[in-house]
């Protein structure tokens, strides 16, 4: 029973296959070696999950990575039910991706290499997933960071897209700062950093508490706050959150697979994956709950007034990870993950329409210019819309399913923010669906308002990329089922089977304040609709109104809050200004160089004076010799 | 006395190591200065031969002791009690190795690019080699201190003759810093000769003890020699300037052997011999490394020329590696020990990579550069393996050597542990922000239409790409060889003090 | 009485002659001069009962340098020097150095005391000949010395000879 | 018998006047001179040694400066030979290259 090595393996292997020879030999036909290795995968995950289904828990080193005294850790894997969502969740979004990717990616130069990447992205997220120690899972965090930087600034000669690529990378490293503190921390408490023995001897620390630079805290606030931290970078939280909507600038492919469906998620599954730590804390729960909130709300403002049709599905996709963490700083771990999982279908799903829109605008991705496309690309229409169904939470897709049970659980959870957050996670609801419809109607209903030579374009994508659309469709729609909550009278599979790794929050409430929640989102859902459709719809001067009537906030939403202008204001700015100024022009130049440069000077300024003496002229040097023997013979005689 | 393992090869290799090279640089002198390619090949080959040499060192050595080994001791200047004594242990092992490897690379890269005086050139590269073992392999302080001092000539010459417009300057700068801090320690080295009553011999001085304030001023003493050369913070303006004149084969050699010596100086000589001065200085030493870091990477994202950038990440990151020693526990002593020879890989192949698209541009300021990865993708591809080595990228080797270091250095004090960690943030900052104007955005006239990298220079690339590789994903290889000699320095160093044997079951037990 | 006049002689001449020969406006005069000055010497080694030293006082400085410094002297020109000052500027500093340090050796000879005589006396010299005592003394004893001295000269004979050779411009 | 000392200030006299000659004199020949008279100057003293001694070493230490002497005489020679070419000139007050 050790296929399930071949899972993160086959990705790597086509990854070098691509990387060593797809520049030379395989060229056109890369995709062909990544796409068998990821369908491989796939199939050994699918054959993984009934394993696990059938109880089977996989745990095993495969070798010793590093060992430095008391510090050992080996490359191993653990497959449990976590693991295994994520894994069908990787492995399926990748396979649909890598397929559709060959209509999308068709004629471009770097053919080989962007497979390459996807597999080698691959490789790094089932390492993330499937790891059984921290440090190791460090790798995969780190390993998908690179391909996140590698594939934004994939058209790197594009300045914006090198410089976004950068920043990804950058900003990520910030929040892997606190989270490799937590990872020492957690070694420095536990011995150890393998997830079986630090999460059953957590419990034991659960009132401890540590000097940490000077301040006492509490030891598990501390470590899982540091743990936090990296999920704060990875999946773009504020104040974090500033690379993602920059990472637009990759592919649309990557924005898909990297940005919505798999790699932003890591996050989420880090907070599950360590909810034994998390559960000891009720501080940075809910310090994980309020983030979560103010995120999900924050990002959905800004993707109301966005134009760029890529940059509001990926506020969208902050938001709806924020979501995810409302969940988990609730308690409710399965219902953030059951989001995650249905998220990764119907988001990937949306990503990909816009890539199909963007395929048949040559690149365009302005709202505006766009407009009644839905006779000319049918099947995206219709599967786009389906995903904003999805989104916006009508009772029957996946999203309202997985919505559903957050808003519940955190309404009848027992944390003690579970209220407040609910109120803001129903009025995210509310905001949700309207740019999801704000988008889908400005995009495909109405009069056409770009060039006429791009209408002249306009056409459907080609099968490679269709296929793949319809099935996550499937997804966006079905995926939701696994988990039908008792109410409605399903069985909550997905909760049961989730159960025994993450457990599952009482919930405190009655059926009729169930169905009360319930109900509320489901009006916040439609009303949302609604209201996209009597302004872009029906009366579409109300936007331009209100936008000028609110111009300030408008200002102020349209820019993002400011936020990347402060963050160079205050972080980016000054570090250049210091090395410039300070280090190169002060420290360096006058203070040690001068030091070091000073003091050959005033030897040289002594010898200047001393040199006279060398006249050059023999006989005074001998004379002065025959001096000296006078001196010393007069002394050695007259003592 | 210390016993030591008797070299039992056959043959006295630690000799020929040193002596094979300066042996093939007094051959060179025979060799018709017109004839240039036997003159490459020659120094190709004996740089090979010594590489071949040295592999019987990783293959055979003993991995469960920390005593000498290989040891070979001859008297050599009787009536001071001065022997020629070799001997390597766990901690040189690598170095040894290291060095061959890199000379050979040297001797590639320099194939097209010395132009000049090209016997004089690989003759100073070979005794360079030579001096290079014999600093690592010598158990006597005498002829440690000659080795020492012997392989600051050669690099005079390396970059005093061969390098950049402002060459002059770098090379007496190099030399005066380095030969001030190496005189003081010749006074400590006297000193301790009387105080241990008349010998020379490393392992029978690593026995003593000294009175606390004798230690005090030996410590300085030798502080001074080592800390020019890492290059610690105040005493680091030498090497950008070194660095950023020398030819690509001397910043090659300065990068990955030469500053490394200061770091194994205070691993092989103040940490053993001074223990209780040490620790006592251990706050100072650790701010001082948190310093280099922060100050180093912070630096670097002002500078304009290739070269100078990579010099100013390389006191960032020895920063880290002498933060790793004075942490004085087992993870941050192995992190630095296996920093430094990272290091040497990833900035020695960093060096190696610049020396090349120099050849082509002839030009080392960023701002000439610009689209690289559109022109030369080979290239492109290998840099960014260096560059992701550099930031520490798991799975490449600069990762396990930092989180060693960070670990360790945590344990010793927290928030040296937590600022080291900021300066991986930076030094991600810089390094990305220089490969984004290298080799990304739109192509810049100046680059425009250059080759890629040909198949020399590939295999020269090679075996640094392997190592990244190679200790970024089984560590223990290279690990392995510390275990016992680190554990050994450590008893030595706490003997008496905290003990390091109960490393940190619990943190709470530590910091209460 | 006789040995003391006979030294007198000698010493009068020789100090006599070393003026002159430092006091020649024309350096051949001096050469010339200086030959008559080692012709004393080497009388004065006979007195001494050195006659191989003597000998080799004749033959070597005598014959062989003092040749050389001829032949150089024919080299150069000299005929302006016969127009020019012979002595630096400030030749009585020198003259007070070298009185003063005369004056006080001088005095510091009274005091001196010969140490304890070896076997060399005279009377085994003329039973072995001086030449054949210096020579086996010269060939046991000294013999490294002496190979030393010989390799001297060689070098020397380089030395000149690359020294003096007229630079050829190569092409 | 004549006494050692008289040998000895003899020595010392021919001695001074050679260094004399050499700090006072322009022509660099007249200082190689000097020189030379200052050697015998010593080998006086040693030969006069060597006789009141008893002991040849005086006698083998005269033959080895003599042979030093040819050698100096020899270099000395030839490097004023090289100078005249170069400068023009054999008077010492004339060259001051090594002038700090």
């Amino acid at each position: 029973m050790s296929n399930y090595l071949l899972i993160p393996f086959l990705p790597l292997a086509a990854f070098l296959i691509n990387i060593l020879f797809g520049r030379k030999y395989l060229k056109e036909n890369s995709h062909w070696v990544s796409i068998l290795a990821v369908a491989g995968s796939w199939i050994v995950t699918v054959a993984t999950l009934f394993d696990v289904l059938a109880g089977r828990v996989i745990n095993e080193d495969l070798y010793s990575w590093i060992v430095s005294g008391e510090f050992k850790v080996s490359v191993g894997f653990l497959i449990d039910q976590l693991t295994a969502v994520m894994l069908i969740v990787v492995t399926t979004c990748s396979t649909l991706i890598h397929i559709y990717s060959v209509g999308y990616m068709h004629g471009d130069k770097g053919y080989y290499r962007f497979f390459a990447y996807l597999s080698l992205f691959t490789f790094c997220m089932l390492m993330l997933v499937m790891a059984n120690n921290f440090l190791q899972l460090y790798f995969g965090w780190e390993g998908v960071g690179l391909c996140s930087y590698f594939l934004i600034g994939y058209y790197f000669d594009k300045k914006s897209a090198s410089d976004a690529g950068k920043k990804a990378f950058i900003v990520n490293r910030f929040g892997d700062f606190g989270f490799g503190l937590g990872i020492i921390m957690i070694f420095l408490t536990f011995g150890t950093i393998y997830y079986e023995p630090v999460f059953s001897q957590a419990k034991g620390f659960a009132s401890q508490t540590i000097n940490f630079l000077g301040y006492d805290v509490h030891l598990m606030t501390l470590i899982a706050l540091l743990l936090f931290c990296g999920s704060i970078g990875k999946s773009a939280q504020m104040p974090l959150h500033v690379w993602l909507p920059d990472a637009m600038e990759g592919p649309t492919p990557v924005s898909a697979l990297i940005h919505a469906a798999t790699m932003v998620t890591a996050g989420v599954f880090l907070v599950a994956r360590c909810s034994p730590i998390f559960s000891l804390s009720e501080t940075a729960l809910m310090i994980v709950a309020l983030t979560g909130a103010i995120t999900s709300l924050f990002a959905a403002t800004i993707g109301l007034v966005q134009n760029d049709i890529k940059r509001i599905i990926a506020y969208s996709t902050i938001s709806q990870l924020g979501y995810m963490f409302l969940a988990a700083g609730v308690g409710a771990y399965t219902a953030g993950m059951f989001h995650l999982y249905t998220h990764a279908f119907f988001k990937a799903l949306l990503f990909l329409c816009a890539g199909s829109v963007m395929h048949a605008m040559s690149g365009e991705l302005d709202l505006q210019k766009m407009g009644g496309l839905k006779k000319y690309m049918p099947v995206t229409y219709w599967t786009m819309l389906f995903a904003s169904l999805s989104i916006a939470g009508v009772p029957g897709f996946a999203g309202f399913f997985s919505k559903d049970e957050i808003l519940w659980l955190a309404y009848s959870g027992s944390s003690p923010v579970g209220k407040f957050v609910w109120v803001i996670g129903t009025v995210v609801a509310f905001l949700t669906a309207f740019y999801s419809f704000r988008l889908i109607f400005l995009t495909f209903h109405g009069k056409f308002r770009g060039t006429h030579e791009q209408e002249h374009h306009l056409h459907e994508s080609p099968k490679a990329m269709t296929i793949p659309l319809v099935i996550l469709c499937i997804g966006a729609v079905a995926s939701g089922w696994v988990g039908i909550p008792h109410l409605l009278g399903g069985g909550a599979h997905f909760t049961e089977f989730l159960k025994p790794v993450l457990g599952h929050p009482e919930a405190h409430g009655t059926h009729a304040e169930e169905w009360m929640v319930m109900a509320i989102s489901i009006i916040a859902g439609f009303s949302g609709i609604g209201l996209a459709a009597l302004f872009y719809l029906v009366k579409t001067d109300i936007p331009v109104m209100l936008t000028q009537k609110f111009n300030a906030a408008y200002k102020i939403l349209w820019n993002k809050y400011y936020v990347d202008e402060l963050y160079s204001f205050i972080i980016v700015r000054p570090a250049i200004w210091t090395a410039k100024n300070i280090l190169i022009g002060i420290t360096d130049a006058r203070i040690i160089e001068a030091v070091v440069n000073g003091v050959p000077k005033g030897i040289g300024e002594f010898s200047r004076i001393l040199r006279k003496v060398q006249t050059g002229l023999l006989q005074h040097y001998a004379a002065i010799m025959a001096l000296g023997v006078l001196i010393i013979v007069a002394m050695m005689l007259l003592r | 006395m210390e016993q030591t393992i008797m070299n039992n090869l056959g043959f006295p290799i630690l000799s020929t190591l040193i002596f094979l090279p300066v042996a093939g640089a007094a051959l060179l002198l025979l060799i018709s200065r017109s004839n240039e390619n036997l003159i490459k090949w020659f120094s190709l080959i004996v740089s090979i031969a010594a590489f071949i040499i040295s592999i019987p060192l990783f293959a055979e050595f003993n991995k469960s002791t920390h005593l000498m080994q290989f040891t070979e001791k001859h008297a050599w200047i009787p009536s001071l009690n001065i022997n020629y004594h070799l001997g390597i242990d766990g901690i040189s092992v690598l170095f040894v190795l290291l060095s061959t490897l890199i000379t050979i690379l040297c001797v590639l890269i320099s194939w097209n690019s010395i132009k000049a005086k090209t016997k004089e050139f690989y003759i100073s590269i070979l005794i360079m080699e030579g001096a290079m073992i014999g600093v690592f392999c010598s158990l006597d302080f005498m002829l440690f201190y000659l080795f020492w001092e012997a392989m600051l000539i050669p690099m005079y010459l390396l970059i005093g003759v061969w390098g950049g417009t402002n060459r002059i300057y770098a090379a007496v700068k190099f030399f005066l810093f380095t030969l001030v801090g190496s005189v003081l320690m010749l006074v400590g080295i006297i000193v301790l000769y009387y105080q241990a009553g008349g010998t020379f011999d490393i392992l029978e001085l690593t026995t003593k003890t000294y009175p606390y304030k004798l230690q005090l001023w030996l410590f300085w003493a030798f502080f001074a020699a080592f800390a020019v050369k890492v290059p610690m913070f105040p005493v680091h303006t030498w090497l950008p300037d070194a660095h950023t004149e020398a030819p690509t084969a001397g910043s090659v050699i300065l990068a990955a052997v030469l500053i490394k010596m200061g770091a194994y100086g205070f691993i092989r000589f103040s940490l053993p011999l001074f223990p209780d001065a040490s620790k006592a200085m251990t706050p100072a030493m650790l701010t001082l490394s948190v310093i280099a870091i922060i100050y180093g990477a912070v630096i670097c994202l002002a500078q304009t020329d290739l070269k100078r950038l990579i010099a100013y990440s390389s006191v960032s990151h020895m920063g880290f590696v002498t933060l790793g020693i004075f942490a004085l526990n087992l993870q941050g002593m192995e992190g630095g020990i296996l920093q430094m020879i990272n290091h040497g890989v990833v900035t020695g192949a960093l060096f190696l990579s610049v020396g090349m698209i120099y050849d082509r541009t002839h030009t080392r300021q960023i701002a000439d550069y610009g689209g690289v990865a559109s022109v030369m993708p080979v290239y492109a591809s290998i840099f960014m393996v260096f560059t992701l080595a550099s930031i520490g990228l798991p799975a490449t080797n600069g990762f396990i050597g930092e989180f060693l270091i960070i670990l360790g250095g945590f344990k010793a004090n927290q928030w040296a542990g937590v600022l080291a960690a900021t300066g991986i943030i930076i030094g991600a900052g810089y390094m990305l922000w220089l490969y984004q104007r290298v080799f990304f955005m739109e192509t810049n006239q100046k680059v425009a239409g250059l080759a890629d990298i040909n198949l020399r220079e590939i295999i020269t690339l090679l075996p640094m790409i392997i190592l990244v590789f190679w200790i970024g994903v089984y560590p223990n290889a290279f690990l392995g060889f510390m275990h016992e000699s680190v554990k050994h320095l450590l008893e030595r160093v706490n003997s008496g003090g905290m003990h390091e044997a109960g490393i940190a079951k619990n943190i709470l037990e530590i910091i209460k | 009485m006789l040995p003391e006049l006979f030294f007198g002689y000698f010493a009068a001449v020789i100090i006599l002659l070393s003026v002159i020969v430092i006091t020649r406006r024309n350096p051949v005069h001096s050469v010339m001069w200086m030959l008559l000055l080692f012709f004393h010497i080497a009388g004065l080694y006979l007195f001494l009962n050195a006659e191989f030293i003597a000998a080799i006082q004749v033959i070597v400085y005598a014959g062989a340098i003092l040749v050389l410094f001829l032949f150089v002297l024919l080299l150069l020109n000299l005929r302006e020097e016969l127009k020019v000052k012979r002595f630096v500027g400030a030749w009585p500093a020198g003259l007070f150095i070298t009185t003063a340090i005369l004056v006080i050796v001088l005095g510091a000879v009274k005091s001196f005391v010969p140490g304890p005589a070896g076997k060399y006396s005279i009377e085994f010299i003329k039973q072995e000949t001086h030449t054949k005592a210096l020579g086996k003394l010269l060939y046991t004893d000294y013999l490294f010395p002496f190979e030393i001295a010989s390799l001297v000269l060689l070098v020397a004979i380089i030395g000149a000879i690359v020294l003096a050779k007229r630079k050829t411009r190569s092409k | 018998m004549v006494p050692l000392n008289w040998y000895l200030m003899l020595s010392a006299v021919v001695f001074m006047i050679g260094v004399f000659g050499f700090l006072t004199r322009r022509n660099i020949i007249i200082m190689f001179m000097s020189i030379e008279l200052m050697l015998n100057a010593v080998n006086i003293s040693l030969v006069a040694f060597s006789h009141y001694l008893q002991d040849m070493r005086g006698q083998i230490l005269v033959i080895f400066i003599i042979t030093v002497a040819a050698a100096e005489a020899a270099i000395g020679l030839a490097i004023i030979i090289a100078l005249f070419r170069n400068k023009d000139t054999v008077h010492v007050d004339e060259m001051n290259e090594m002038k700090g």
